[in-house]
Formats: C-alpha cells, structure tokens, sequence
C-alpha cells in the first residue's frame, strides 16, 4: 500500500515538471509586465527598472525558472509581486474557500446523483426517468455563471433571503460563513449534478441488467434492498472516477463562479494572477491545483476498492 | 447499507442548509460601535503612503496619513499638519510652521524631526516614492536639504524655483507626501503599517478582503468644514470597513442588499440598476480626468494629420459620451477637465461631427480601407464600449476600425511601449492642466508613452510651470488647447462623472472631481 | 418510445438552430453591427423583436449573428481537438509502451491545468481574436480526448479481428487505420457532441472573464457576458442569449443520447 | 398421482409484437429432475424467468398460469412473490462471474437470503452457511465467508451460488445452463453435487440446457423447445433413443462423434511445424521500481506438426492452450525455445520471411463475433488475407476469394456485413479467411465452441471436408474431447503450462496414462455410452 502510494507519487514528478515548465513559460509569453501593472500608468522608467530587478525579471528565463524550482522544493513558492504576501500563504488561505465550496458541492451532487440515477434508471423509461434526465440534460446545457446570476437575482436581491457579496472565514464564524456560501454552493451543485446524475443512471442500468442482480430478487429480497446493496455498490465506482476528475477540476476551475459571488477563492486569485501578471502567484496556483489534482485521483485509486474489490491497488 | 448513510447524509445536510437559510437572518459580522463599510474594486497595493500605490490605495490611505499641504477641493493647495509656510524672494526655500499638538496615533507629538525623517524617506536613493522623479534633478526642481532650526519648523530648499511645489506635495498619487511616525518602518528597515496623523487609525487589512480603520480619539481637526483632502476632518463613526469587490454586478448587489453603505466609482453600466432603488441616494461630481484615444502619430495611416483630423471629425462626442457614460460624463474636446478653473471659452467648444468633411479629408489623404487597429480593454468597462461606438462611427467616414481588446496588464505594457496604432486611453484626475499636458506631451524617443512631442508643446507645456502667473497660464493653455485640437496627437472625448451610491442613512457624504472617496466628516443616522 | 420523444426534441431544437444559422446567412432584421444611440435598451417590441442592447443594435439579428459564430467556433474547435486528439490518443493506446508513457505524461500534465485557465492564458498569449479561442479551446479540450481515444484503441486493439490483420501480415499503420480507427469511431462521435457543448459553455465563460471573441462581432457568450449589468432592468438582453445556449445544448446533447443509444450494441432493441 | 409441484399452462410471452414463447405447458413434481432443451432463441431461459414473475423490462407475460406448491404464481402481488422467490424457488444462472456480486462479502450474500426469509439470528445463519459450504465442498469454508467472489474461480463460484440457493431450501430448483461456462472438469463436479444436495433435500430440479449430454446423465424427464414451441417431450432415456421429432433428431445427431478410422498420416511425412522447448512469460504485477517475478503460462513445451496433420491440443481453462496456440503464430513473444516452421526460425528478422510466414499459417477464432472487422465486407474481410500474397490481380484476387466463399457454402456474400449474418455463417466467413490464401498451417482455437450444436456438427465437418481437400496441417485447439475423437490424428493434453501426455487419438482415448487425462475422459458426458446403440446411423 505504502509503496504503491510512493510510487505513485515518484510518477506524479515528470508530469508536475512538465506543469511547472509550461506554467512558467506561459506566463512568460504573455505581453505585459507585472513591474509596469504594479507602478500604474504613470510610471518612472528608473523605478520600473529597479523593480525589475528587485523580482528578478531582468535575468534570463532560464535562469529565472532554475531559482524558482529550487525555492519550489525548499517549499517556498515566492511571494506575489501585488501584495507581497508569500505565495504559500495566499494559497493555503484561498484554497480553503475554494475547497469548502467545491466539497460540499460535489458531495451533495454526488448524493444527489447516486439517488436519482440510480432511481432513474431502476424505473428506466418511466416518467420519473423522464423528468431526471430532462433536468439533468437542462442542467448540462445551462452556463454556470448564468444559473448563478439567476439565483443570485432571486434569492439575494428578490427575495433577499441570503446575502449577496462578501465571505467570512470559517474561523470566525462557521454559521455566518456559510450563509455566503449557500448560493455558491448551489450554483455548483446544480451544475455538476448533472453530469453525474447521467453516469450514475447509466452504471445502474448496466450493473441492473446483470445476473447477481436478478439473483438479489430471485431470493426475495425487496427493491429497495436490491438497488441500495446490490446496485449501488457496484454501479458507483465508475461515477467516482468522475468525481475525483471533477474535483480535480473544480479545484482550479471555479473562477467563473468565485467572480460571481465575489468568493476569494483559489480561481479568482489565479485569474487576477494572470490578469495582473503576477507570475510567482500563477506559477504557485497552477502548480497547486496540479498537485491537488494527483492527490485526488491517488484518493480516488485508493477509494475505488471499496466499491469495487475485483480493483486492487497493488 | 452505504445507499441508505449517503441518503441520511444528504437528508442532514439539506435540512441544515435549508434550516440555516430560512431561519437565520444574515448577520454581518459587525464589531461593537457604528461601522461605515464602503468597496474598493481592488485590494490596495500597500500601506505606505505614495510609495507602492495606486488610486485605491491612495483613497484609503488619507484617511490615516497626512502630509504638510493638502488641495483642496477648487484645485488650491492649503495647510494640513503646516499651519502656514512662507517663500524666500529667490523662491528656493520653504519654510513650514507645524501645527501645535498634533500627535501620532502612538501618542508620540508630532515634530519637524518627524517631517525631516519622511522626506528624508521619501528622498532616499533606491526609494520607489511616486514623487520623487519630480523632486529630483529631471523634475520641477531637486531637494537640495530639509533643515529643522526647532521642533515646529521645517526648511526645504530646492535647487531652482518651482511654482508647482506645492501642489507637487499636495498631489494624492505622492500619498500627499505623508508624514508618518519612525516606528511605522520596524527595526528590520521594513514597512509595517502606516502610524499617521489621520482621523481614522490603521486597523486590519485582510489581503483581498477588507482593511478596517479605526476612530483616532485623538485627532485634532482644522477648524472650519472640510475642504478637499483638508480642512477640519472628522470622524463621525467608530470604524471603516472598505472590502475589496472587483466585480461592479455584485458591489450593486450587495448595496442593494445593504451589505455596503457607501459604493463610490459606480460604473456607468450599472446605474441604472442603482437609480431609484429604495433606500438608496446618489451623489456625484465631475471628475477632473480625461478619457479619449490616444494615437501614435507615427504608426502606419495615422502618421496623416488629416487622417487623425478625419477620425476626431467622424465622432460624435456627445452621443457617445452619452451612451458610453450613461448619461453622467461630460463631453470634452480639450485635455482640460470640464471642470477646471482653466477650462475656458477657448477649451469649451466640442469638436462638431462632420461626416462630410471627415469623408473629404479621408480621401484627400489616400487612405484604401487599410484597417486601424484601436486597442481597448475592459478596465474600465467604458473603453470598451467606447471602442465599439468609434468603430462604428468612423465606419460611416470610410474609416475602417478593428478593435482588438486586450486585458488591462496587455493593454497597459502597449501604452507603455508606445507599440500600437491608436488605443483608448484614460489618465485619471489631474488637478493641475499642466499635469494634464505633462502626461500627453514630451520626447517620445526617451519616454514611448508621450504622444504629443512636438517642439512648440513642449516648449509651452514648459512655459506652464515656470510662471505662477494665472493670467499668462491660462494663455499658454488656451494656445495648447489650439495645437491639441489642430494636430491630433490624441482625441478627448469625455470626463467622467464620479457617481457615488449611498445607503440612505449615511449623512455629510461629499464627492469631488479629485476620484477620491472621503469617509471623514460622514456619518450614519440611527447608528445600529 | 420515449427515447425516440427525446430524439426528436434533439433534432427539432438543432434543426431549427441550423433554419435560423441558415436564414442569418441570406436576411437579417437588421445589420446586426449598425448602432442606433437613440433607441438603446429597448425592450421586445413589434420593431425590435428581442429588444435593442445598450448601443440600440438588434438583439434578435446579433443573436442570430452570434448563433453562426458561436457555433462555427465550437465546430472549429472540436474538429480539431477531436482530429488531433484521435491521432495521439490512436498512436498511445495501439502502439503503447514509451509512446504511450510520453503521451500520456503531457496528456496529464495538461489535465492538470484547470482548462478555463490554460485557454485564459493562451488567449492572453496569441493575443484576443477567434482563432486564438479555437486554438487555445482545442488545446485546453485535447487531453480529455486524447483519453477517451485511448480507452477505446485498448480495448479494440484486444480485440480477435485486430489480431487477425496481424495474422493475415499486415502493417501497423494498416491495421490502425483501417481496423482501429472505424471502430474507435462511436465513442469519439459520442464525445465530439458532448465536447460541443462545452465548447460554447467555456467560450461563454471566457466572455464571461473578458476575454472572448473581439467586437464588433457577437456570440452568445459575449452577448451574455455584455449583458450582465443590466441583468436587473434589461433583462431580454441576457435572455435570448442565454435561451440560444440552453437550447442549442439541450438540442445537440439530445442527439448525443440518441447518438449513443444506437452505436451502442446493449442499447438495442 | 398428486398435483405436481410446479405446472405451467400456456405461458405465452411476448416483447412488444413479437411472441417469443407460445403456449408452454408443462408440469415437475416434487422432488422430479426435468430438462428443458434447446438451441439459443428457443425461449427456454424466458420460460423458467417467468416462473419468479422476473421477466426483464420489456417482456411480457401475455397468457397462461403458473401454479407453483398449490398458489396460482400470476395472481400474486409483488410483495407474496417476494416470499415465494428463494424460499420456495431458487435460480442458479450460467454466468458465474456475473451472478455473485463483486462488491459484497460471501458471507453477507449467503446471510441475506435466511435473514429474510427465515428470520434467524446471526451465529445461526453462520453456522448454516458453514455447513453448506462445507457441503458444496469448499476447501476452507471460515475464510471463505469473509472472501470476495473474485477470489474464487468459476467452478468454484457456481458451488457458492449454489451453496446460497440451497440454504434457503427452496422446493424447487431452477439452473439456467449452470456449467456452461465451466470448464469439463468442473462442470461434472458441480452437476453431480447439484444432483446428490437435490436429492438429499427433496428439491425438484429444473435444468435448462442445450448439452444432450448432461441431459442424458442427470435428468429423468426432458421437454425439447423449438423457437419458443414445445416440439417433444417424455422420458429423457426415451426421448434421446427415439426422438419422434425432427428437430429433437436433429439435435441428438449432432452430438460429434467418430466417424471411421482417417488416412493414418504417413511417419515419414515432414514436419512443418517444430515448438522445441517452449516457455511464455506474463508480466508480473508492478512494483515500486521494477516489475514483480512474471508468471509461466507455457513451460517447456515441445511438439511436432507434421504436413497435413491434425493435431488436438486440449486443456482445461487455465492450461495455457490458448497461449500456445497465439505462441505458435509469433502473436505471444517466447520467453526461451523456438518455434520452427519449415525448420526456419519464426522470430528470425526479415520482411520477406515474415510474409511469407503470414501467408502460410493461419488462425481461426473462437468467437466469430469478435473476430471479424463490424463494419467490413465479407469479399473485403476474406480478400484482405490476399493483400500480402505477391503477383495477384485483382481479378485475380477476387475470383479467389469468390471461390473460397463458394467451398464454404457462402457464395455470393461477398457484399454482406457480418452483423446480418448468423454465427455459423460467421464462422464459415472466419474459415474462408484462413484458408483463402492456401495456407500450410491452421491454428484453429476453439472454433466450434461457441456454437449451437447443430451449428458445430456443420462447421466441423466443413473444416474436416476442407483439410482433406486441401491438406493444410491444422493444430486444433477444444477443450472436447468429443470434438477430438471425431477430427484429430494426435492429441496433446496441456496442463498448467505443460504437455502431460501425447499420442494418437485412438491410444490416448484407449488407455489414458496420464491421470489428469482419465480424469478429463470420465468427465466427458456419457452420451456417447448411454446411447450407443440408439444414435441414428450417418
């Protein structure tokens, strides 16, 4: 177990690298330069060469890119060139709204998908079939950014039910916190439900045409036993494979949703990153968000033989 | 059996969110004592004053710090920490008399120690401060020595006379030269957090989230009302909250929603979501800044007076202005604010659309429809509508437009490389004309953002800061006026009017043209 | 039954997509780029069907515009993430061992990359025009198609009637082609229409973050993206565009299903 | 005579309009051994789905009643049907990878079924499922509860199934062709545990089969479906000896049998094909830096094919056969040894030698469904055996291919797709493909196996009619011993990797040496001796 985790990881180094080289030069590429966004349009050419050299912009790139790899793996990824906040921090205190949003979201979209997938497809063809699939096919052809808009202008400025702005950590206030993250989170989970209602529907229909089930009712047992034992068990594991890679990409992928809920999250500060070309915060999120992308597909790995125990991870 | 958990689970935490938004009120976390809580579109760049800034920064910052002079609203420069000052006859030396009783929010009295310690700062070499460019040899004029002969009395002398040094340490992007205590700066050298004389002391800054200042009980207004960034400022409430809220939709929600007293720099787009609401007021006031294309008349088609000419003569600045600004800009032809007290008969004529002399000047030039690329960004989301309006009325003069539109940080590092044909531009407020001039004017070959580098401008632009005389300014305006009009090295189009939404209990909320947002001396009715 | 109500829905939706596209060819109600600064926000009306934007253009004629664009983008965009993606995802998973390793490493790595991210990016880079979106779109989607490929050459390629190319002596790049690639077919058609709907979703969200198709040229997504701040008093303006989206999805992800119900042999009967 | 246990009158099933089982009537007693016979799409599994009320989605019950210890089945609600369901009638399926549920304990899925239906607590359901364990004959019942059914081989996964079947001691006893999948050995080891575990509880058993073979040995009475039509049914000793209907005569002569003494294949005739010490190495599973120990799936193998011979290669699954099959054809890369064909080195380097190699030695699947290319031609699928042959037209090649698809019985198929035809048709398509380009040798794996009977007689015999005609050698790989009286010359019994025994069919069939190879022999279904005399002449 403990190898296989090693080893894992040990194959996570190429793809890591190969991340941090494109994200370094990438940034790189972009016209604009961090100095002249910092010194704004007035800007003294002696202070903007001084800046340059304070960030280390007037040496080679490949330069450039060997002292941030080796700050990398002493563990210090920089500090952004706006705020002048170290990178580290920034993303430790980011990637917690960002991850209390994308969690709750995919949990409850996975729960909401395994009951009703597994129920559409129990009554596959029927009207409650219907009625799942349509919303799920209405929820994959709507943009996220519009549903949050729509339930943003319904509950916060209609009904005015829950706030419309701002966020406050957990720490502070848990109860208050969540009250922010309430239509975030609804936005998210209304739009990734779909997708996993779709794959959990269509394992459930595979796994209800085998034999062990119609063995489960050939002993009697109930439906409602059938599908919770017998079906669900094994029709999930291939809908798990599909969070871990949703997670993966929620976790750098929600900019769209953080810009409309004005949530300071992980997406949005990559965005303004890029927006404001500052390169150690980019590089540091990119790498991030790659790094937490191998952790949650080893955890999905290392979950898979739960569901499924013909999968071994050795 | 995991069927059945993952059902209970998700029953749990339906109910407990649906539990949470139907019984609990949102409750802000409102610390003890009446808060004020206003948005920045950005997180401010630093704490020290003029020295790693931009406007937001600027904004809050004068709140906390103030410097020896400060303008005042009609453009003047009047006493602030200085009681009054006097000029020697050959115009070099500056003697500044320091109010009595001032203290630092520490406790510590403030003394000329304190004033010489800052610009000495602000002076010293590898300093990043705004103003120090114009303080030094290539500007107005260089800092030769500031001297303390007692402990209210500051002596700066300058290397030659400067008309404009005043105003120079009055300027809002220099941090209005802010006089901070020693202990600001750690024994490390490094800037901890900015120990002022403002009414409001510095309290917390939660990066891309909110700084918070707090009531200095020990604060000791001028006498007489505000005015400008100074006169007599109070502090009428126990705390300031500005949060960071880039996005304009949301910073209207949240108004709205009365999650923000104060939403200053309303984007035009957005009134009309804002206007007639219930609960909700608004004050404006024109903004001395200038928005309007900057073209480089060097570039390919546009090195063509006449087509420059053409272009300006396809607009119709009014329309657009209107349309762009939502109705709340000021249509402008000349780089001198609307609202200057320079902006005379001379400046105040529009440029009038004239599609048919803009068609003969076009084809007078040769032009074949080669396209002219306008970059535009959507910082602030006006260049880009401004761009899409110009591109169509210049289409009906022949001329053919294509917008590129470019992120703010792109569209900034071409207007700083000059590498473009023609871009919307807009410089924020400049209190002084000749400011204004200044950052269209000058060498293009040692400096790619001027636009303008005819010899006769800058030979005028010169004369403008050498005299004090009003009179002999505002000739040499109304003659930079003539030549902007008549060589088209930029197009003005607009100023902007800052609108400023409030929630209706806040009280004594004043704009002015200088874009700043000034908490000092508003309040709140019924303070919760 | 039922399917076939749903099939049908997916052709009437994408049917009345390409009526509109192809009508928008020939008439539009008006010059969907000519502004009108004295009748700006006005709402659905005889004149104006769908209202008029804040610079008083034609809603109805620049969603119609818009509907040509934003579908040639994501036609554009999958054709060649779909191409490219094939070719890679065809070479890893016949040929496997190293190629497969190297491929698949870059694969990850720009799995890795939050794709709204990259194209951002990319877009900033090649600078804002619809190429560099096809482009930087096609590249952000290549990874998921390469996999997708891949899976389904693995399990052709254990298949007996590829072992009997081999048996009967032919080439690699033979039995790739003409034996691999007919019958990786169904999946990359099935994802081809899922990646379509992405497609317009994400050029929606670059709009969205500012950095979409330049003007004057409308999509949905900028329409979308440009109607934001009038969502509250000119709400027709995010309307329509966001309609055109819902239903083109609806539409294309209808025919998806259908699409995949019948390559798909335990689907039958 | 008492009422019987289960009688079925005029079950009719449809799917949408079509009608997939007409008016089925029959009746088993209690404690009765019954056959159900018949080719895929007789209908006969939807027969005994329908008792339950489990018909799939879609299907339909249209007509007819089911009368099971005494209660009308029809008339019940789901819920009375759920008591009878494994209380009263259990069901084994054929499939035993997919009839235990991967994810779940032995133990929970033995439990479920007598927490439900018989209430009893904990240490008592364990110790029953002990017990049965223990009497389906697993090795170590106490680990087994806490295992997986992927731990368990096939052979032993149909005991579990089993085991969870009879533990409720249901009156009857459903098994929807139970070993099918199984392997020979196996298949009589489970049947004859089915046959004594019945008998010792009482249990009527209802056995769905097309294998004659087992029916004979382990049934008394037997119906025969035709296409969803009771054709015959009575006695099964009688039914077999004298089938009344055509069809039922028809399935009864298909059963492969010897058919006189072949050619004996001259001893000075050259050898064609040399597998001199053989080994095939499966990769180990990964490590953390280097891949683990492979596994040796052939070892040591050493035979001879000489020109024009047919030799048997048989094993049970698992034995390697396939392997060695794929080995022989360069498919599978050796781990040590050669494998010669006309004494040249297979795995030598050269374009030209491989070519000619492709061309000389060809493969027949098992499976005619996967082997043939879905969305190509018949003429294309035959012709492209042709692409490698030099100095061909292409009127050439297609009069050849005409040709080859006119001696097995395909003419003018040419532009055919294979999804519109049947499976032996398929198969004929696969032979065609073989041996169009006149090859010396034919691996032929498994070909008939996944045929219907009837089917495999024809398909056999064509390949038989096609050696003689053409003489290619052929190493033909069954795991039917049946199938191997009835062709081969020689036979080579594989096990675990390794050759147990060889020699001519007749001597190996006479007198087994190997212990393995009399274990396989006696497991072979007695048809052949409990019919001898009766199988109509041919």
């Amino acid at each position: 177990m403990i190898a296989y985790i090693l080893r894992r990881l040990l194959l996570a180094i190429p793809t890591l690298f190969i991340v941090a080289l494109m994200v370094f030069f990438l940034v790189r590429l972009i016209p604009g330069d961090p100095a002249q966004v910092m010194l704004g349009e007035g800007a003294d050419p002696a202070a903007l060469a001084a800046l340059h050299a304070e960030l280390g912009l007037d040496k080679p790139v490949y330069v450039q890119f060997a002292t941030w790899l080796g700050h990398v793996f002493t563990g210090d990824l920089g500090t952004s060139i706006t705020t002048g906040e170290p990178v580290a921090t920034l993303l430790l205190t980011r990637a917690g709204t960002t991850g209390v949003v994308v969690l709750v979201s995919v949990g409850l979209a996975t729960l909401i998908a395994i009951v009703a997938g597994t129920v559409a497809a129990w009554r596959r063809g029927s009207g409650l079939d219907l009625a799942v699939m349509g919303g799920a096919s209405l929820i994959l052809a709507v943009p996220s950014f519009w549903l949050g808009l729509l339930l943003l202008l319904v509950f916060g400025v209609w009904l005015r039910w829950l706030p419309v702005v701002g966020y406050i950590p957990f720490s502070e206030d848990p109860w208050g916190a969540m009250l922010f993250l309430i239509l975030p989170i609804a936005t998210l989970t209304i739009s990734e439900s779909g997708v996993l209602i779709r794959m959990m529907r269509s394992s459930a229909i595979d796994v209800l045409r085998l034999d062990y089930v119609t063995h489960a009712r050939a002993k009697g047992l109930a439906e409602r036993t059938v599908l919770a034992r017998h079906v669900f068990p094994n029709a999930f594991a291939p809908t798990l494979t599909l969070v871990g890679l949703t997670l993966g990409r929620l976790f750098g992928g929600i900019a769209v949703i953080e810009t409309v809920f004005t949530l300071p999250g992980l997406g949005r500060l990559m965005v303004t990153g890029v927006l404001s070309r500052d390169y150690p915060v980019v590089q540091g999120c990119l790498l991030f968000t790659a790094v937490i992308y191998v952790l949650v597909n080893l955890a999905v790995d290392l979950l898979y033989p739960l569901f499924d125990p013909r999968v071994t991870v050795e | 059996m995991p069927m059945r958990k993952a059902i209970a689970g998700l029953i749990a935490v339906a109910a407990v969110v649906g539990v949470g938004a139907a019984l609990l009120h949102p409750k802000p976390t409102t610390p003890a004592g009446s808060v004020l809580r206003s948005r920045l579109n950005a997180d401010i760049a630093s704490s020290d004053p003029g020295m790693k800034r931009d406007a937001n920064t600027d904004a809050v910052l004068l709140h906390v710090t103030e410097g020896l002079v400060a303008v005042r609203e009609d453009g003047s420069v009047g006493p602030m920490l200085a009681n009054s000052w006097t000029v020697s006859p050959d115009g070099r030396t500056y003697r500044f008399t320091l109010r009595q009783g001032i203290r630092f929010h520490n406790g510590a009295p403030l003394t000329s120690a304190d004033v010489k310690w800052s610009l000495d700062r602000y002076l010293a070499p590898g300093s990043r401060w705004r103003c120090k460019p114009d303080l030094s040899a290539g500007g107005i004029a260089a800092v030769t020595a500031v001297d303390t002969p007692d402990p209210a009395t500051v002596e700066i002398v300058l290397d030659r006379p400067a008309p404009l040094f005043l105003a120079t340490l009055a300027r809002v992007d220099c941090g209005s030269t802010a006089i901070t205590h020693r202990d600001s700066v750690g024994p490390d050298g490094q800037w901890r957090y900015p120990i002022g004389t403002g009414p409001f002391r510095w309290g917390e800054w939660r990066h891309n989230q909110y700084i918070d200042l707090i009531r200095y009980a020990g604060y000791r207004p001028l006498p007489g009302g505000p005015n400008g960034n100074g006169g007599g400022k109070r502090a009428l409430v126990d705390r300031l909250r500005f949060t960071v809220i880039p996005d304009g939709s949301a910073a209207s929600a949240a108004l709205l929603r009365g999650s923000l007293d104060v939403l200053d720099a309303l984007a035009p787009n957005e009134l009309g979501t804002i206007t007639g609401a219930p609960g909700i007021k608004l004050d404006s006031a024109r903004s001395s800044d200038f928005y309007g294309i900057l073209i480089q008349s060097g570039a390919p088609v546009l090195r063509d007076v006449r087509m420059r000419r053409a272009l300006s003569l396809s607009l119709d600045v009014a329309a657009l202005t209107r349309v762009v600004t939502h109705g709340t800009g000021v249509p402008d032809s000349s780089p001198i604010p609307a609202v200057d007290s320079f902006y005379g008969p001379a400046e105040r004529p529009l440029v009038k659309r004239d599609l048919a002399a803009a068609r003969a000047l076009v084809a007078a030039s040769g032009y074949r429809g080669e396209p002219i690329e306008l970059l535009t960004s959507h910082s602030p989301p006006e260049f880009y509508d401004a761009a899409i309006l110009v591109q169509a009325m210049a289409r009906d003069a022949g001329i053919n437009i294509r917008v590129v539109d470019l992120d703010w940080a792109s569209h900034l590092a071409r207007y700083s490389s000059g590498d473009y044909q023609a871009m919307m531009f807009g410089f924020s407020a400049r209190l002084d004309p000749s400011q204004m001039f200044g950052v269209l004017i000058g060498d293009r070959a040692t400096d790619p953002r001027k636009v303008w580098n005819s010899p006769a401008a800058i030979d005028l632009l010169h004369q403008s800061v050498v005299t004090g005389d009003r009179a002999a300014r505002q000739q040499v305006f109304d003659a930079l006026d003539a030549r902007f009009r008549a060589e088209v090295p930029a197009i003005a189009l607009y100023n902007t009017r800052r609108v400023t939404a409030l929630r209706a209990p806040v009280t004594g909320y004043r704009s002015w043209s200088a874009q700043t947002q000034r908490l000092w001396n508003v309040g709140l009715r019924n303070v919760r | 039954m039922r399917r076939s109500l749903h099939t049908l829905l997916g052709f009437g939706l994408v049917g009345a997509l390409v009526v509109v596209v192809l009508v928008g060819l020939i008439w539009l109600p008006y010059d969907p780029l000519t502004i009108d600064l004295d009748h700006t926000l006005a709402p659905p009306s005889l004149a104006h069907w769908l209202g008029t934007d804040e610079f008083g253009r034609d809603v109805a004629a620049r969603a119609m515009l818009g509907a040509r664009i934003s579908l040639s983008i994501a036609i554009e965009t999958v054709a060649i993430a779909v191409v490219a993606g094939t070719a890679l995802g065809l070479v890893a998973g016949f040929l496997r061992g190293w190629t497969e390793r190297v491929l698949m490493t870059f694969s990850d790595a720009l799995l890795a990359f939050p794709g709204i991210l990259l194209a951002l990016a990319l877009v900033a880079v090649l600078g804002s025009s619809r190429h560099s979106i096809v482009i930087a779109l096609a590249i952000a989607y290549l990874p998921a198609t390469i996999r997708v490929v891949r899976g389904a050459v693995i399990s052709i390629r254990e298949r007996e009637y590829v072992e009997a190319s081999r048996v009967a002596g032919d080439g690699v790049v033979y039995t790739m082609v003409r034996h691999v690639l007919p019958n990786a077919l169904p999946p990359i058609l099935v994802l081809a229409t899922s990646l379509f709907g992405w497609v317009v979703l994400s050029e929606s969200a670059l709009s969205f973050l500012g950095v979409g198709v330049p003007p004057p040229l409308p999509t949905w997504g900028n329409m979308l993206a440009s109607a934001r701040p009038y969502m509250y008093d000119a709400s027709w303006l995010s309307i329509a565009p966001g309609l055109c989206i819902v239903a083109t999805l609806l539409g294309v992800n209808m025919l998806g299903d259908a699409l995949r119900d019948r390559l798909d042999p335990r689907e039958a009967s | 005579m008492t009422a019987p246990l289960l009688a079925v009158e005029g079950l009719h099933i449809e799917a949408g309009d079509r009608v997939l089982l007409e008016g089925l009537s029959f009746a088993v007693a209690a404690g009765e051994r019954l056959a159900i016979v018949g080719e895929s799409g007789s209908g006969k599994t939807l027969a005994t789905r329908a008792i339950p009320g489990l018909l799939a989605p879609g299907l339909r019950r249209a007509g007819g009643t089911i009368r099971f210890d005494g209660r009308e089945l029809t008339a019940l609600s789901e819920a009375e049907l759920r008591g009878v369901r494994g209380a009263g009638v259990g069901l084994v399926f054929q499939e035993p990878m997919t009839s235990l549920n991967p994810a779940l304990t032995i133990g929970v899925q033995l439990a479920e079924g007598l927490k439900l239906h018989r209430g009893l607590d904990d240490a008592e359901i364990r110790r029953r499922s002990l017990d049965m364990l223990r009497r389906v004959q697993i090795a170590d019942p106490e680990g087994c509860l806490a295992r997986y059914p992927h731990e368990f081989s096939g052979g032993m996964r149909q005991r579990i199934m089993l085991a969870s079947v009879l533990l409720l001691q249901p009156r009857l006893l459903i098994a929807d062709e139970p070993t099918t999948a199984l392997d020979t050995l196996s298949q009589r080891e489970v049947l004859r545990l089915m046959v004594t575990l019945t008998q010792e509880m009482g249990t009527a058993l209802l056995l769905i089969t097309h294998d004659l073979g087992l029916v004979a040995e382990y049934t008394e009475r037997v119906i025969v479906l035709e296409k969803g039509v009771l054709v015959e049914a009575g006695e099964t000793a009688e039914v077999l000896a004298r089938p009344k209907h055509p069809y039922t005569a028809k399935l009864v002569g298909s059963l492969p049998h010897k058919q006189g003494d072949r050619a004996a294949i001259a001893s000075d005739a050259p050898v064609l094909l040399r597998i001199d010490g053989a080994r095939v190495d499966y990769p180990g599973k990964p490590g953390l830096f280097r891949a683990g120990a492979p596994k040796r799936v052939i070892d040591d193998v050493t035979l001879d094919v000489r020109a024009g011979e047919i030799v048997a290669l048989v094993g049970a699954s698992g034995s390697g056969k396939t392997t060695l099959g794929r080995a022989t054809l360069g498919l599978k890369p050796l781990a040590g040894g050669r494998i010669l064909f006309d004494g040249e080195d297979i795995a030598a380097p050269g374009r030209a030698r491989e070519r000619a190699f492709r061309r000389d030695a060809q493969l027949v699947f098992q499976d005619p469904f996967s082997s043939l290319p879905p969305h190509w031609r018949i003429g294309a699928i035959v012709g492209a055996a042709l692409r490698h042959v030099p100095g061909l037209s292409a009127d050439e090649r297609r009069e050849r291919v005409r040709a080859t698809l006119d001696d097995v019985g395909l003419a003018g198929f040419e532009d055919r797709r294979p999804h519109q035809m049947s499976g032996g048709q398929r198969q004929r398509v696969a032979i065609a493909r073989a041996i169009v380009s006149q090859p010396r040798l034919i691996v032929a794996d498994e070909p008939v196996s996944a045929l219907d009977v009837t089917i495999q007689l024809q398909v056999l015999t064509l390949l038989q009619r096609l050696q003689r005609d053409r003489g290619f050698a052929c190493l033909f790989i069954t795991h039917d011993l049946a199938v191997v009286e009835q062709i081969a010359d020689r036979v080579i019994v594989l096990a675990q990797g390794r050759i147990v025994e060889q020699g001519s069919t007749d001597a190996v069939f006479a007198a087994p040496e190997h212990d393995y190879t009399r274990r396989l022999l006696a497991a072979s279904p007695a048809l052949t001796g409990a019919m001898a005399g009766a199988a109509p002449g041919r």
